[in-house]
């Protein structure tokens, strides 16, 4: 199984990165995936509470983030049975369209690569030591204490 | 991260849980006699920290998610977390 | 709603089509989705017998085929409450790595978008009129009877 | 494909079904009598085609799919759609 994860502080281009990693799996003799499932996740422009967001700052937890995202990408895909896992997620702060999260699944079948980029889409909103707090534009901010809902 | 003096925890808090506590990390000694036992559970008491543990808050120790009962020993890193958003 | 249906009769990269249609889309002033799920699926190197797979033909319905595709597009966007929607479909001969289908949804939230991707391409497997004939290495060649199982 | 004749139907035939048949498209008298009805599934016995109508093979009237019961019209366009394998 081919796994890759990336924090970037700075914006990442979800297209451009794809493309790395589509020539890094080639450059090692791996031919590409029947079925390919992806998710890209970007900063919406308005705060939880309706007002307009200026940036989202995201903070977390060094190494252990890292580690966290490692187990439950390889736990999740182990037991859909996937060929690949590529995981981008942004830290610090990142404004409304910037791309937050990337996750892309290749595997043999359409079913195992949608549920498993579902379901670690996920585990990694619930169970990586990610914090985001919303900066307003009238200068305010605040912690969120949860995901949006699905 | 500074240095972990001998014998001590080292304790973290991040995001709201960080700034609504007023300090981002701190030591603490790990429990003095041999045969006594020292628990998240009973430092986020003693540290008098806002919110409710378990059900809020998660416990990390050493950088993987714990109970909050489990015994700390010398050394060790624990982190309190506040509700995690991310993706 | 944002909607683009396009068949391909020579191979198409999902990557360079999906920046297209992120042009195309900034071009007319429309925001960055907040949650994007994407679908590629390629030809498999093997054909359903378990032997080596030359090329897959794709025969469809001219006429038919766009409208049923959109149809299914529009009813499933409405459904789910989208904002964008693109498929991209090979017809012809295609060989074993390229792309046959792309899906890529736009949403306000993670759940319609990945719902939406899911159930259109299950929809467009079994409703929109194309056919799969395997050409093996042999020269011998088969027209399939249903759809691999998800 | 060719134009249609006054007072026809048109009848297309895909993929495996086109080739057990042998032909791709032909041309069928609409009802003669005004009260009289025709419908996909007489047409299927009437030509012989292989397989099973509902079971396997669809029908599709003017490019929508249809009831194999549907009464034909002059001019329609039927086709006989064999298992669908796109995507």
């Amino acid at each position: 199984m081919q796994l890759r994860i990336d924090l970037h502080s700075t914006c990442f281009e979800p297209l451009e990165v794809l493309e790395r990693w589509q020539t890094e799996l080639k450059g090692l003799g791996i031919a590409e995936s029947a079925a390919e499932s992806l998710f890209v996740g970007r900063v919406r422009d308005t705060a939880a509470d309706g007002t307009l967001l200026e940036a989202l700052e995201l903070e977390h937890y060094p190494g252990m983030t890292e580690q966290q995202l490692e187990q439950l990408a390889v736990n999740c895909c182990n037991r859909h049975g996937v060929s690949s896992c590529l995981v981008q997620h942004r830290i610090g702060r990142v404004i409304p369209g910037e791309a937050i999260v990337l996750v892309a699944i290749g595997a043999n079948r359409r079913g195992p690569a949608q549920r498993c980029c579902q379901e670690l889409l996920e585990a990694l909103k619930h169970h990586a030591p990610f914090w985001k707090r919303e900066w307003r534009t009238d200068g305010s901010s605040e912690w969120l204490s949860g995901n949006t809902p699905l | 991260m500074a240095g972990l003096s001998a014998g001590k925890i080292r304790i973290l808090l991040f995001a709201g849980l960080r700034e609504q506590a007023g300090w981002a990390e701190q030591q603490w000694p790990a429990a003095p006699q041999p045969d006594s036992v020292l628990t998240p559970r009973q430092l986020w008491l003693k540290l008098h920290l806002p919110g409710a543990l378990d059900q809020q808050v998660r416990v990390a120790i050493n950088q993987q998610f714990a109970d909050a009962d489990t015994p700390l020993q010398p050394g060790d890193e624990l982190a309190f977390l506040p509700p995690i958003s991310g993706g």
